[in-house]
């Protein structure tokens, strides 16, 4: 049976059965919550950030809540490419959904070597290119917060692959609508945005930062105008698909992103709020569409009224 | 296995000011649960707080139908969980975490509690003194005065060995339970190869926990509190470090280390 | 009697009772809040931005609430400078509290303008000047977005006053300390951060931005860990006073902007939700030096530890 | 004048579905309010939702100690609201804003509310019928049907004219009440120099009154709603734009303003 509301989307040849995706560093390999959610049901499953060594991260604490929101500085910890190959993609490869890997790296040819490495795996879809991290002394948020650094580094990137490209931007810049220009240039196939925010929590007691890592990453309704502002800057001027990701908690809240420019949207903190979010979304999204008797989810991207 | 599940409020007793006892009912938890195993509970329905609490299963009854929390309010999150009443329902994720691994018959058993650190060593004595000797069994309670101290009474009345202390000497010794503890084991000249002792209590009592059964090579089990955020793995935010300078996240890798392990602050 | 704990500043030679300031915009000119706290409780009181000529600003609706925080686009309404000093000085001046005016302009020239008839004034002890506003079309935040325009914006007014110069900064800029650095080496005596993020909130129904400026300024305890960790970074790179702004509801909120670096904070925001918070946090302040039998409140700036 | 203060509640009481009236003990504003004043409430202790929510004074006490608002919930806040009790204090500021003006004694009056514009329109004909025929006063009460109409009861024990229009026709004339306010002044053929109009309700129903009034060159007074930040003019948050172009503050230049000066979207 066909369905009568349509929610896929395609992006840069890849088609989502749905715009929902997961945020990366927020649903750990995937396999964590397997037990919680039916990960099929989700438009796309995307790793933590994959380096080319194994990372043990930064020393704890390296979370707290702020006001409708919290910091991490969980500093990259990931198991390495290699053991993520072996250990984490046969789980992934066997999910009816999309998988999108994100990578990181402290310079551009470890950011080159891991995507070589991925490039020979099957069952992966997609690569994020973490550019906006700013929990590590090297890398990361550097390469984002310049347009030259960011071309720089997708352009290898792209040079060494052939996967669709996803560059995900950093919030902590003048003017992220350059940064996007210049990924664009080098030859990304989409951007997402935004990563979290530099933030800091200090404990009064202790008179010390309350992490580990003294500043951190601020994520979580708090920052959803922040992100907003930019999807919506960005999607006016660049000609990219544009993925929203930022404080989404609820169908309306991705209406929200949608309505603003994003083709597809990603939950962070909310799976920690509620590990169904995602899914609740999807439901929501469909919901939506039949109320308001709309055929097709992408007829809602960009569709905000200004007068 | 974790399940996410609505779980509903059926007792919520208060304790002393600021304690409270919660009984929810579920069955899932109840019949899976083992001592040592907590829950993540979304207090507020409407995200605010937005994250999830942490609460160490306290005890399960006898039907398996319900358990209990022990909690003290010291934040928003519970402040907002003391006011839960019957007929009230609670979104929970559990069984989360590893568990207490019960001693070898022969051993000495000692359970050394600081504060709401009662509340997970409450669920495992319940499941020790079914298949120990009572009187093999020594309870170290620790309070800082009078006012805060639970369940010396019950304690009392199960049988096994209790020793209490208060930081003020209001009831029982006077001083840190670690250091009443420490003095307890060398007055009576146990082999600490014979000891198996659990432990829960503030992060600068399982600290001293720790330098303790370094010192002593000592098995000892202490249940970790931190600051989590998924409670399934996932986020990498609850990490404690372990001798070799690995982190393991509390949520899943724990909340139950060996005590001769890791490395606390 | 002499104070035994003194909350006492001074920064560019003022003397203020205390660290306590209420943030421009926030405050109306003062006498709005008159029937409701006594304002001589104040370290000072800092004015709506003040520009050449009056300002109708932006068209409704003009503010919104969102997680933990808020955005407005008021767009600089004001009264324009003469008649703010025929009318609302003579209040000012009568307290016995420290006055701060915020000035803002489209040009360079017209920001020298204002300050110049603001000089012939009485009553005034500091200028303000926003060099961060989100909400304007021209000047605002185009001056505070980089460095060379800071610099260039803060030194003409220093060359046409000798009132002492606050320069109020944007969070929205790539490195905010290079912009510090920057008006510094024009001559500011201070410098006050942060201003609002940009944001945005969408109506889902319509399909309309809320704001009728279609994007606005974040505040509130949302933004609190952005500003802690701005403070925090130009406290520790530039010599040179800071006072700390953003999200402040409480006592415990302030001790951390101190801490973190900053020897004056504003409350914004707080006002909205507690006309109070300004009087409480002084008294709460002073409880706090009586609590840790510290002398000086100066003694607790910057001293956040560090390991 | 605005003070802030904190009001014991005396009682909230659920009028419908989700509609609530809440009473609260403050002589401070029982005795100085006006009709179309009204008042800026802290909803919540821990600041979520941060900022206050604007109601207006819908009824003062005869012994001037206690007055009541008038809500719905619509939102996070008004929800909270809805959960006040007796015992419970709400931190308030009050009264705010300027008020209707009176008419003349020859003229007719005519109060038109739709939805919960009943709320300062009540006050308001309370004022009115202490000094005026009642047989000059007709109430136009619209509602979207029959189950969110309120006060048609306690309206027709007045003793003034009473219109009652529901947009489905479940009770009263069918069609919105402007409609039926304009063909009712056009049937009996009122002179509109001779009419004192106040009203309040949704915006759209306001932006027909506004219409409605510029065409005839009514006297029209109505009561406007915005998002409000301070409430006490500081912010200039909640602008309304007059005909010339000029913004004014709803909360302090307003909430009441003449229909015929105001240009609503
Ligand atoms: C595995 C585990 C089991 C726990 N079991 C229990 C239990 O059985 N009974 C009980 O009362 N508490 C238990 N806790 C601690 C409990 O989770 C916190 O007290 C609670 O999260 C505080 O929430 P709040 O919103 O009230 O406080 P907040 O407003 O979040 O914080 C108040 C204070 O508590 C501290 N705090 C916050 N979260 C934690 C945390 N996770 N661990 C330690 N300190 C924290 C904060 O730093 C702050 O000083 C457990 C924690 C973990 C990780
Ligand atoms: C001067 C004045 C007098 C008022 N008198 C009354 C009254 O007597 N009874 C009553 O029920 N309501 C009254 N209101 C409206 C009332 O303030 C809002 O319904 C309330 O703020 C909603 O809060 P919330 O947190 O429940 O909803 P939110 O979660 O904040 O919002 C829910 C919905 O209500 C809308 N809304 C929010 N605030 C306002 C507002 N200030 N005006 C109009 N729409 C708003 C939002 O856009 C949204 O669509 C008055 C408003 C003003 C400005
Ligand atoms: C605990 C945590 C870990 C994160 N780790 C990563 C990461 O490894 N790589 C990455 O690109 N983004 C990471 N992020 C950023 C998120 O993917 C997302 O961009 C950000 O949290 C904003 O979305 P949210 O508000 O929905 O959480 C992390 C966020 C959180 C909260
Ligand atoms: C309604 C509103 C109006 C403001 N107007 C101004 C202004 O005119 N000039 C200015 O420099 N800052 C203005 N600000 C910014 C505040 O002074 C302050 O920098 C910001 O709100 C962050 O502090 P907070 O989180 O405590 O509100 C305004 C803020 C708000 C909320
Ligand atoms: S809380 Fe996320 S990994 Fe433990
Ligand atoms: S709400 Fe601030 S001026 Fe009216």
């Amino acid at each position: 049976m066909r369905q009568k509301y349509d929610l896929s989307v395609n992006v840069a040849g890849v088609r989502f059965s749905n715009p929902v995706l997961v945020a990366s560093g927020t649903f750990g390999y995937g396999e964590e919550y397997d037990a919680l959610i039916d990960l099929s049901k989700l438009g796309g499953v995307i790793t933590k950030s994959i380096t080319l060594n194994p990372r043990e991260g930064n020393p704890a604490p390296r979370t707290v809540e702020t006001p409708s929101g919290m910091l991490n500085a969980i500093g990259l910890a990931n198991l390495g490419v290699e053991n993520f190959i072996k250990e984490k993609i046969p789980f992934l490869r066997k999910l009816e959904t999309r998988i999108i890997v994100n990578v990181a790296g402290s310079t551009i040819g470890e950011y080159v070597e891991v995507v070589k490495r991925l490039s020979r795996c099957r069952g992966i879809d997609m690569l994020e290119i973490n550019i906006s991290c700013p929990n590590v002394e090297q890398g990361g948020l550097a390469f984002g917060s310049n347009p030259e650094s960011a071309f720089a580094c997708i352009k290898q990137i792209k040079d060494h692959t052939s996967y669709p490209i996803i560059a995900k931007l950093s919030p902590n810049v003048t003017d992220i609508v350059e940064v996007a220009c210049a990924v664009k240039e080098a030859g990304a196939d989409a951007v997402s945005l935004i990563n979290t925010l530099i933030g800091m929590a200090i404990d009064t007691e202790k008179r010390k930062p309350i992490l580990g890592n003294i500043t951190g990453g601020l994520s979580g309704p708090a920052i959803k105008p922040v992100a907003l502002a930019m999807v919506w800057k960005v999607a006016k001027a660049v000609n990219l698909p544009v993925i929203g990701i930022g404080g989404i908690l609820n169908t309306q809240d991705a209406l929200e992103f949608l309505l603003a420019g994003a083709c597809m949207i990603q939950i962070g903190t909310a799976n920690f709020v509620d590990p169904q979010t995602s899914v609740k979304i999807v439901n929501g999204l469909n919901g939506y569409l039949k109320e308001k008797r709309i055929k097709r989810i992408t007829d809602l991207v960009g569709r905000l009224k200004i007068n | 296995m974790v399940h996410q599940l609505v779980a509903p409020v059926l007792s919520n007793e208060k304790l002393q000011k600021k304690v409270f006892k919660l009984t929810l009912f579920s069955p899932h938890i109840s019949k899976t649960a083992k001592p040592g195993n907590f829950v993540h509970i979304k207090v507020s329905s409407n995200n605010y707080p937005l994250l999830r609490r942490a609460f160490s299963i306290h005890r399960v009854g006898k039907n398996k139908t319900e358990f209990e929390i022990l909690f003290k309010v010291v934040g928003k999150g519970t402040e907002i969980l003391s006011r839960k009443a019957p007929g009230d329902i609670v979104d929970v994720l559990g069984p989360i975490g590893n568990s207490f691994s019960l001693p070898q018959k022969e051993k000495e058993v000692m359970l050394v509690a600081g504060g709401m650190g009662i509340a997970p060593l409450w669920f495992l004595l319940n499941q020790l003194i079914k298949r120990f000797d009572k009187d093999k069994v020594t309870f170290f309670l620790g309070a800082k005065s009078k006012e805060e101290l639970l369940y010396a009474k019950k304690l009392n009345s199960m049988g096994s060995n209790l020793i209490v202390a208060t930081d003020d000497g209001s009831v029982g010794r006077k001083g840190l339970i670690t250091e009443i503890f420490k003095k307890e084991i060398k007055k009576k000249k146990y082999d600490p190869r014979k000891l198996a002792v659990y432990s829960c209590g503030p992060q600068m009592m399982l600290k001293r926990m720790t330098d303790i059964a370094k010192r002593l090579d000592l098995f000892c089990q202490i249940s970790l509190e931190i600051h989590m955020a998924c409670g399934v793995g996932a986020c990498w935010g609850c990490v404690v470090q372990k001798k070799d300078g690995i982190y393991k996240r509390v949520c899943v890798d724990g909340p139950v280390f060996d005590a001769r392990e890791v490395n606390l602050e």
